[in-house]
């Protein structure tokens, strides 16, 4: 495992309206790493990514990029062209635009307004299209609108826009959700080949694709807004804070 | 192709719409151009009515040279482009003899133009700010002249020394207000009792008098409150040219704040007969207003003439016309003048055409009409009588004073040089 | 794919055939007395009208920001033609002094320094680009910076327009109040009252409405368009995309403004008169409601809706003045709740439900 | 009392009634002269020289002129006119007993029995605005010891301003009995500005008194007195002139700091009362309602049909049909309730045209706001035409009761009884608006269901009907507003145009979904836009900037005032 750090979090307070969503968070992710966050429901996970991606900016804390470059200045759209990429827990494709399209948005590249006027896909861009279509097995549905696809498609199609960008850390929030067993499966094959050339932070509930793609990798679990602990999933799993707070409830949640 | 049918037809829909009815051979076709929906309905709908009245009234009788009028009615919508539309459409299109109508100082300067490129002639029949002399347009309006500075001649003969200016902001008030600050101090009343406040330009010369409100002002409370400071020594009169439904806010303010008639009157010179329906009557008793007709004017004439129309207006089947609670007002008897000063000018030319009536207009002819006689001046305006009267509860005025045969004299701006 | 570009090579014949009709024959009918000045005048006018729908089409059919403000610009265009025209006037205006006839009854001897420049078409025109460009600029600069979108922008937008038409009815505004601009003479040396100006500008109303409608059909077919209806499908997956949402806002912003603004510079010519109640709400409303009748989400939407509800309100306000606002309101009703898709959906309608029909008996 | 009005103006008498040519005439004559006269500058002449007379007759006599209580009778055809006035009780045929105006004594007929007289059937003797002005002049020296407080102050303050040196004993003996702080301060008052035409020494006292008493009314006397003082070259006079009207100008200031801050609360209050309703319809179900300004002209009309209830009646034309209503001609107080009938029934009212709304076209909308901005405006069309249909276009008449037109004056500063009004109820409805959502069973399922719509039908509460109970009760508050807005403004088909942008622009600037966020930011433009109107001294230039703040305002915080967070992507 390298030791660089692709994202480093410290100290890190959120409060809404007096709810303290994330209390001195600290969190580091190393380049490569895939890494997998679990917690209850309430435990701050989709404000931690809010954090990260710009959507909600800290009250105090330290949100970097590596190491030198502070996330907390800046709004979605450059900490995404950064390299830091976004999967909703919720599928959010571009509903009326066409699979092929919805990809061609993603596509790396330049965003500027002036260029998207006149810039024409290379033959090296459809190229890439073609592939990706492949990957996500969206090909032969390339002309459907996304709004017209199956939900574990359209979760397809975002981790599909995803890789489009080509981003250095993706977050990805609870991709198996509404998946068969088969696509839950296939979903954690494609995130473990993309570990160490990505580096990945993965919410998750479903323990069973957790134990999957965390394999021997580090698995935080987040309670009230802070790290309850971290380590291996067997660890973590025998934790007895651990079971506590999360997997007796949360489980019955489910 | 299917979107192509669908302009087409939207197209078709369009051109339908301006295929103008028979034209039959022993009628004439006189526009009548007021807004009959919008803003503007309230006070215009009135004129179409009578307008209507008035040539079945004149057909009655025979017509105009034999000829029966025939009324083109179309809907200005209260909108000024449209005004300029349909005004062409009544020239190019109907090919009218004449046209009465407009109300507002904007819709007349949106078919100004209209009429003067195909030199048709319009009646004008609304109190109006002057300033104008237009060939196509005969104004049987009251200029400044026939209104406002009799009314205020009334209220110095009365020991009035203060003067309060509140309008809406349009030309109409601007222009009267300023012609008014040069006929106060003409008067000999100090620049420091005249109220509303002043805007000079940077030689210091003043551009506008008095206390302006937009068009659908709610909040008077404290324009009120610096009028009752204003009045608090007595002697004071408020000259509001305010319009339509920003009365009622300032009149219900006015009473609320202690203020009456009594203790400072107000001179309207936008409420009529007609605007009084919608007013609270009660608060208003004994505020002042100034026309060239009242309906309360004790004459054969007048009597005559309010009966008939109340009986046509039982009778008639025109669609959209209301039957109840009507009265009459000086707009409206304006227009009934202006109708039969045409007859009188297109018999006298004995030729529908424009210029020949013209002539006969300019020449001086007379009509005794209900509010007395009018008579038609050369500079295309109309001498007539004017009144001034006190409101009543019952929505009606009491006629005080009355002012005989006054010429009007459309151009009045920097006439009266003060003492 | 295919299919798609069947569809667009008959819209592009369809195009260009009425696009021919509108700029070469009506016109020569017109020259020869078959069709009345009256009404190349009044198709001059809608066709105004059509590129102020337009421009509220690109800014809520395309990117999902209904603007109620698509007025205000149109008008700003209008005064700024309007500007102009009035010093064209000269000293032909009822007092016969060399500025115009409200300044003089306002007291002014001379004319206020921002009136000078406009006796220059070029610098007329170059404002009916840059006056309503920088307010669009401004106010969508601080509009979208804030993030305010949705009914809030329509609101905001709405008190935009609101505020400007009572200061374009103060008289000291020194732009005519009330009364607005009016008594044209000359437009570019040539007579106003001619039929044949009246024509020129008819035509060149429908090339500008041509060219606009083919720039904007190139443009939503470049990643820009794409992004621009993401933007209204999803704003936020659109910013995690990597894309600034408020500049491309912004410029289609700007964008439609000025479309708005030529048409209502080409619109006072025509109609002989501009004045602070063409910029109050309800005429903005009154443009989504064309919109939306047309089919927004199309180019072709907007102009038909223009032209059709505006022939409609010329019909009205002579046979039924009574019922105009009925007919108004209730179309918007009817079309929001059962036709959303408005008139050009209805081949689609009217082929879905055929097939339905025609399938039962097999089923 | 009586036989000091009596002594009074015997005084005046004395004083005023020289070579007056009818001095010698009883008043009672002259009354029944100037009736009879045909000119009205004789009428005028005779009417003049009343003033200072003492006689009890001419109060009642003058007042019965001036309110049409008197008549002109003959005896028979030939005998000469006879002017009466009619008093006492009616009896069953609505006559009254006649009582000449020339000697007070009953009318005779033939048989010299007094003769009953109908109102009715005579004309009244006509009088006009120089006429009333005349008898003005004379009911005013009567007035100073009229036991109606506000006469009295009027009638104090015209023979003040009449600077006639002459009735200063007057006035001071009036003083002197006077026991009504407010008369006291006018009989000051007047006493003064009378002295600024007396000696030196008196007019430097009547300036410091002037000063002290920052009288208002006194501002153009002192004026035009302290610049006849500087011409005359007695600076030390026109000094203290010049500090009078400066100690004036300071109370002038004060006057309007305070009015301000009372009008501002009462324009807060007034757009808090048009505002709640969308704060709950827009606010917390986040349906865009342009037809909420149609819902106050709902109230308002509602308000205008029952005051006709109340009284004779009304007709509706509905649709080419005629829609008689009757009234139940109540008069006196039970007529003047008939605000408080039409409160709840204006909410009502509105209220079930909001449910009828709601149930046909809002709720195929909840998830389209734009859209049912689009919808509303066109049932806000629809709606304006069906009232002009019905009321036709034309403004409605509607008369307040006593108890809101009137207006207490306190230093100067006056409050009207309706803003007052205004303010209190804007209190109550926000408190009863408060106890629904917190206190009431329906409340909590509101409450619920606007912060989770899915969780709330998941656990079993009938979502649609709270929707639409919820859209009745925004509705009906704006027919609340309606009801007061046809107090202080006009009421016609498109009265709510000119509320529905101050709507708006109240529950955006105060945070949507937030009440007491709306509260706040109603206030505050009441009290932003009455300032600049104080300030600038013009109406449209304060409303203009008040807009151009709110647009700032929400740059600095675009949700409002008060932020309610969602977690939802795309909200």
């Amino acid at each position: 495992m390298n030791n660089k750090y692709m994202l480093t979090v410290e100290d890190v307070s959120k409060t809404y309206d007096g709810f303290k969503a994330i209390t001195d968070l600290t969190f580091y992710l190393f380049e490569g790493e895939l890494r997998t966050v679990i917690g209850p429901n309430g435990a701050g996970k989709s404000t931690f990514f809010d954090l990260i991606t710009g959507r909600a900016k800290p009250d105090k804390g330290k949100i970097e990029f590596g190491f030198d470059t502070d996330l907390t200045t800046m709004n979605e759209y450059e900490i995404n062209r950064l390299g830091v990429g976004r999967k909703f827990q919720t599928p959010s494709v571009f509903t009326e635009h066409t699979v092929f399209n919805n990809i061609v948005l993603s596509l790396k590249g330049s965003r500027g307004v002036f260029a998207s006027i006149f810039t024409r896909l290379s033959s090296t861009d459809r190229d890439r299209i073609d592939e990706l279509l492949k990957l996500i097995r969206l090909d032969g549905k390339r002309d459907w609108k996304a709004g017209q696809l199956a939900h574990g498609e359209k979760q397809w199609l975002e981790i599909g826009m995803l890789l489009a960008q080509d981003p250095k850390i993706l977050l990805v929030d609870e991709p198996a959700a509404g998946m068969t067993d088969e696509e839950t499966h296939r979903t954690g094959e494609l995130l473990i080949s993309l570990a160490g050339k990505h580096s990945i932070i993965v919410i998750e509930h479903d323990m069973t694709f957790v134990k999957q793609i965390a394999r021997d990798g580090q698995v935080t679990v987040l309670h009230q807004g802070s790290v309850l602990c971290e380590g291996k999933f067997d660890a973590v799993q025998s934790n007895p804070k651990v079971r506590e707070v999360y997997l007796g409830r949360g489980k019955s949640n489910k | 192709m299917l979107k192509v049918n669908q302009l087409m037809t939207a197209g078709a829909l369009a051109l339908g719409a301006l295929v103008s009815s028979v034209h039959a051979e022993d009628t004439v076709k006189v526009g009548v151009l007021h807004s009959l929906s919008g803003t503007m309905a309230i006070s215009e709908t009135s004129l179409r009515d009578v307008l209507l009245f008035t040539f079945d009234e004149i057909n009655a009788k025979g017509g105009v040279l034999g000829k029966k009028i025939e009324p083109v009615v179309v809907d200005g919508a209260s909108n000024w482009p449209l005004f300029a539309e349909k005004a062409k459409q009544l020239l190019e299109q109907d090919k009218v003899s004449v046209t009465f109508g407009c109300w507002t100082s904007v819709s007349r300067k949106s078919v100004l133009p209209v009429y003067e490129k195909n030199n048709g002639l319009l009646f004008y029949p609304v109190q109006y700010e002057g300033q104008e002399e237009s060939q196509n347009v005969f104004y049987t309006a009251e200029a400044v002249n026939q209104q406002a500075t009799p009314a205020i001649d009334y209220l110095l003969k009365q020991g009035y020394t203060k003067f309060y200016l509140i309008g809406t902001d349009y030309v109409y008030p601007q222009t009267t207000n300023l012609v008014l600050l040069e006929y106060l101090l003409s008067k000999g009343v100090a620049l420091e009792n005249i109220g509303g406040g002043f805007k000079k330009d940077d030689s210091g010369k003043i551009i506008s008098a008095g206390k302006y409100t937009p068009f659908g002002h709610t909040d008077y409370q404290q324009i009120v409150a610096e009028i009752k400071q204003f009045a608090a020594g007595g002697k004071t009169a408020v000259v509001s040219t305010l319009n339509g439904d920003t009365n009622v806010p300032f009149f219900k303010e006015y009473a609320a704040a202690g203020l009456t008639a009594e203790t400072a009157p107000v001179v309207s010179f936008s409420i009529s007969e007609d605007e009084f329906r919608g007013l609270p009557a009660k608060q208003l008793v004994g505020q002042l207003g100034c026309w060239t007709y009242f309906q309360s004017i004790k004459s054969p004439a007048n009597k005559e003439f309010v009966k008939n129309f109340k009986a046509w207006l039982k009778t008639t089947n025109v669609p959209g016309i209301v039957k109840e609670g009507r009265v009459t007002c000086s707009p409206m008897v304006l227009s009934y003048d202006g109708v039969y000063l045409w007859k009188a000018a297109v018999e006298k030319a004995g030729s529908f055409d424009v210029d020949k009536v013209r002539a006969a207009l300019k020449s001086g002819l007379s009509f005794d009409g209900p509010g007395g006689k009018v008579t038609s001046q050369p500079n295309m305006h109309m001498t007539k009588n004017v009144f001034i009267g006190e409101t009543t509860a019952k929505g009606q005025f009491k006629i005080l004073e009355e002012f005989k045969d006054v010429y009007g004299e459309p151009w009045l701006l920097g006439k009266f040089k003060s003492k | 794919m295919s299919t798609l570009s069947t569809r667009h090579k008959v819209e592009l014949i369809a195009a260009s055939a009425i696009g021919l009709f509108f700029i070469v024959i009506f016109p020569l009918l017109n020259a020869h007395g078959m069709v009345s000045n009256f009404t190349i005048n009044l198709w001059g006018k809608y066709l105004c009208y059509a590129l102020l729908a337009i421009s509220v089409d690109l800014l809520w059919g395309y990117t999902g920001l209904l603007s109620l403000g698509q007025a205000l610009f149109f008008s700003f265009g209008g005064y700024m033609m309007g500007m102009y025209l009035m010093r064209m006037i000269g000293d032909l205006g009822q007092y016969h002094k060399p500025i115009p006839d409200f300044l003089v009854f306002l007291g002014w001897t001379e004319l206020p320094k921002f009136w000078k420049p406009f006796a220059s078409f070029p610098f007329a025109a170059s404002m009916i680009f840059l006056l309503p460009g920088l307010l669009a600029l401004v106010f969508g600069f601080l509009a979208f910076r804030s993030r305010i979108k949705g009914v809030y922008f329509s609101i905001l937008t709405q008190a935009l327009t609101y505020g400007a038409s009572l200061m374009f009815f103060r008289n000291d505004m020194l732009m005519g109040g009330n009364n607005g601009f009016t008594d044209f003479k000359f437009i570019l040396g040539h007579d106003l009252r001619e039929a044949s100006t009246q024509r020129g500008l008819f035509i060149v109303t429908a090339i500008v409405l041509l060219l606009v409608y083919a720039s904007l059909r190139l443009l939503s077919h470049t990643k820009f368009g794409l992004v621009q209806r993401a933007i209204r499908d999803g704003e936020n997956r659109v910013l995690f995309s990597g894309y600034a949402t408020a500049h491309f806002k912004l410029f289609i912003f700007v964008v439609a403004a000025l479309i708005a603004s030529i048409g209502g510079a080409l619109y006072v010519p025509q109609v002989g008169i501009i004045n602070p109640s063409e910029m109050t709400p309800d005429k903005s409303l009154e443009a989504v409601v064309w919109c939306a009748v047309g089919g927004r989400g199309t180019l072709v939407g907007p102009i038909i809706g223009a032209i059709s509800i505006n022939s409609l309100k010329s019909w009205a306000s002579r046979a039924a003045p009574d019922y105009w606002l009925v007919i108004l309101g209730g179309l918007f009703v009817v079309v929001v709740l059962l036709l959303p898709g408005g008139i050009v959906s209805i081949p689609a309608r009217l082929k879905s439900l055929w097939q339905r029909v025609t399938r039962q008996p097999s089923a | 009392m009586r036989s000091l009005t009596r002594f009074i103006f015997i005084t005046l008498f004395g004083l005023l009634a020289f070579g007056c040519a009818f001095a010698t005439e009883s008043p009672r004559a002259i009354i029944t002269a100037a009736i009879l006269a045909k000119d009205q500058a004789h009428k005028l002449e005779l009417i003049g020289s009343l003033v200072g007379e003492s006689d009890e007759a001419i109060k009642p006599l003058l007042m019965a002129w001036k309110e049409d209580g008197l008549f002109v009778c003959k005896a028979s055809d030939d005998a000469p006119p006879l002017p009466v006035i009619l008093t006492g009780d009616k009896d069953a045929n609505d006559a009254q007993a006649a009582l000449r105006v020339d000697n007070g004594q009953p009318l005779l007929d033939a048989v010299g029995k007094p003769v009953r007289l109908v109102a009715g059937d005579l004309t009244s003797v006509e009088h006009d605005a120089e006429l009333r002005h005349a008898m003005k002049n004379v009911l005013d020296l009567l007035d100073l010891a009229t036991p109606d407080i506000i006469k009295r102050i009027q009638a104090i303050q015209a023979v003040g301003f009449s600077q006639d040196v002459e009735k200063i004993p007057a006035l001071e003996k009036r003083l002197s009995l006077e026991k009504n702080s407010a008369a006291r301060k006018s009989l000051l008052e007047a006493l003064a500005v009378t002295r600024l035409k007396a000696s030196d020494a008196e007019k430097l006292s009547a300036f410091n008194e002037l000063k002290d008493l920052h009288s208002l009314s006194s501002y153009d006397l002192i004026r035009t007195a302290m610049r006849e003082e500087e011409k005359a070259g007695k600076p030390e006079l026109a000094e203290a002139g010049l500090h009078a009207l400066k100690a004036i100008d300071l109370h002038k200031t004060k006057i309007n700091v305070f009015g301000t801050l009372f009008r501002g609360l009462s324009l807060g209050s007034i757009l808090l009362i048009v505002a709640i309703g969308l704060a709950i319809t827009f606010g917390l179900m986040g349906v865009i309602n342009m037809a909420h300004g149609e819902m106050i002209a709902v109230g308002a009309y509602t308000t205008y049909l029952v005051e006709n209830i109340f009284g004779t009646g009304i007709t509706i034309p509905f649709f080419g049909f005629s829609l008689p209503i009757p009234g139940i001609h109540a008069t006196g107080w039970f007529y003047q309730t008939y605000f408080l009938v039409a409160l709840p029934l204006s909410f009502l009212a509105a209220a079930l045209v909001g449910i009828a709304l709601e149930r046909s076209i809002i709720r195929f909308l909840y998830r389209r706001p734009l859209e049912s901005l689009l919808a509303t405006w066109g049932v806000s069309l629809l709606l304006q035409q069906a009232l002009k249909l019905m009321f036709g276009s034309n403004n409605v008449q509607v008369s307040s009761p006593i108890y809101l037109s009137g207006n207490w004056t306190i230093d100067d500063i006056t409050f009207g009884w309706n803003r007052i009004f205004v303010i209190g109820f804007a209190g109550l409805i926000v408190f009863g608006v408060w106890l629904i959502l917190t206190k009431t069973p329906l409340g909590l399922l509101i409450r619920s269901v606007m912060q989770n719509r899915n969780m709330a039908s998941c656990m079993g509460v009938r979502t649609e009907r709270v929707n639409m109970l919820t859209f009745g009760l925004g509705s009906g508050l704006a027919g609340l507003a309606g009801a007061f807005i046809s107090q202080i403004g006009n009421v016609g088909p498109s009265l709510g145009q000119n509320y529905i942008v101050d709507c708006f622009m109240t529950v955006v600037v105060g945070g949507v979904g937030n009440l007491a966020g709306t509260i706040y930011s109603a206030l505050g433009i009441g009290l932003v836009d009455q300032s600049l109107q104080q300030i600038l001294l013009n109406p449209v230039l304060g409303k203009i900037l008040v807009l151009v703040a709110i647009i700032l305002f929400l740059q600095w915080k675009p949700s409002g005032l008060f932020v309610t967070r969602s977690r939802n992507l795309d909200d």
